[in-house]
């Protein structure tokens, strides 16, 4: 990606945050936030050239939101079944580390995934190397790698593939 | 103030009670860093129902703030636990 | 609204109440992190939210709060998680399989 | 409004005399970030919302990472 382009990128990713944070659209407000975005790009997008933002696009948007639900929907599952194991007397957990495989590529998508894996039933990133991601598993249901990549990374991936293609 | 936010705020506080209890016993370090991180996100959360009670708009900046810089505390502490001594 | 308000707001506390409990029960410090996040995230999110719902000029607010909440608390999570393992914390005595052996970084200490 | 109170009280009594006994001092830098985590509730609950952003900015961001950077470069264990 050029530089001017991300250089926008940041500008209006800084900008759309202090709208959000400060909530108003007084002239006085705007002007600093205007001013504030604009040094802070200048000094750090060079830093954001080598992470590579996702292009726009409304196909893109859409999935966006499909993945934004689905990602609601395991989180209400993952703590419906974190709670039921804690209040169970007997505490019927089976942990155990596993490695995953993952294919995206770039910084911003891995993120996203180890993020959302955090989030969902029974699994926490402990770390990522390269394209193999470090799971903590509350309850192992396959010890094989291939297996595990198929429970528990594939159903994000067939989304997180197309948003950031 | 009346029967149900009693109801919830007690129900917190059973909440941050057991937290409180593994971070006075766990066996390493990282146990209560872990109970520590749990405290702030409940309390976080008891900032905004406090507000409500108080019935104050500006006093939810507060919990803005906190969320924000234990965030950085935590990373921090974090970092240095992870490097070994 | 009022009572969808309080009903949300119910659940989330329900939510981080059960986050306390699985953080004194659960064995070792990883199943200590999966109950102390996630449950606390979703009850925080539940509650900040239900709030909103209450009290509809303050969602804006409220909704910006959840997000960042729900933004930040995986990192701080994992961060945790990593500095755990890194330190040398064992698994608990029932674990089933460890295959960070594997790698290079940590197969040398 | 009087129950949350009471319990802050304990946490923080409970949190400082923990501080004096741990050996490790990492154990009693966590337990002194939950002592000013305390105090910014109850500032918070006695209705001064700056102060408490002022003791959480201070307690829990600036006086952890002083006191981990000082154990880091110094000894970690009490004897």
């Amino acid at each position: 990606m050029s530089k001017v382009k991300s250089f926008f990128y940041l500008f209006s990713v800084l900008f759309l945050v202090w709208l959000g944070f400060t909530a108003t659209f007084q002239l006085q407000e705007l002007a600093l936030g205007l001013t504030l975005s604009f040094l802070l790009s200048l000094i750090f997008y060079k830093t954001y050239v080598n992470i590579g933002f996702p292009p726009l696009g409304i196909k893109r948007f859409v999935f966006a939101l499909i993945y934004i639900i689905v990602v609601f929907k395991e989180i209400i599952k993952a703590n419906l079944d974190v709670a039921y194991r804690a209040v169970h007397p007997k505490i019927p957990i089976n942990p155990g580390i596993v490695i995953i495989r993952t294919n995206l590529n770039g910084d911003v998508a891995k993120t996203v995934l180890a993020n959302s894996i955090t989030l969902t039933p029974g699994t926490f990133t402990l770390d990522v190397i390269g394209d193999r991601l470090l799971i903590h598993w509350i309850n192992v249901e396959s010890k094989s790698e291939e297996e595990a990549t198929k429970l528990i990374g594939e159903r994000f991936e067939r989304y997180l593939r197309i948003i950031f293609a | 103030m009346n029967a149900i936010t009693i109801l919830f705020l007690s129900i917190i506080c059973l909440g941050l009670f057991l937290s409180f209890l593994r971070m006075l016993s766990g066996p390493t370090a990282p146990d209560r860093a872990v109970a520590v991180d749990t405290m702030t996100t409940i309390i976080v959360a008891t900032l905004v129902l406090v507000a409500f009670i108080l019935e104050r708009y500006i006093y939810l900046d507060v919990a803005l703030v906190y969320s924000l810089i234990s965030f950085v505390g935590l990373v921090a502490l974090a970092r240095f636990l992870e490097k070994g001594f | 609204m009022y009572y969808l308000g309080v009903v949300v707001t119910g659940v989330g506390v329900l939510f981080l109440c059960l986050g306390g409990i699985g953080l004194f029960r659960f064995p070792d410090v990883y199943n200590r992190v999966q109950a102390g996040t996630k449950c606390t995230t979703l009850g925080a999110f539940a509650t900040i939210i239900g709030v909103g719902i209450m009290e509809p000029t303050w969602f804006w607010k409220t909704l910006i709060i959840a997000l960042f909440i729900l933004a930040t608390n995986p990192i701080s999570s994992h961060s945790l998680g990593r500095a755990a393992y890194k330190s040398g914390t064992e698994l608990a005595e029932g674990s089933v399989v460890d295959m960070a052996s594997e790698f290079e970084e940590y197969s040398e200490e | 409004m009087i129950i949350i109170a009471t319990v802050t009280v304990f946490f923080m009594l409970g949190a400082a005399l923990s501080v004096f006994f741990f050996k490790d001092l990492m154990n009693a830098v966590v337990a002194s970030s939950l002592v000013s985590l305390t105090a910014t509730v109850l500032f918070y609950l006695l209705q001064a919302p700056d102060v408490a952003m002022a003791e959480a900015a201070i307690g829990v961001a600036l006086v952890t990472g002083i006191f981990v950077v000082a154990i880091r470069r110094t000894e970690r264990y009490e004897k």
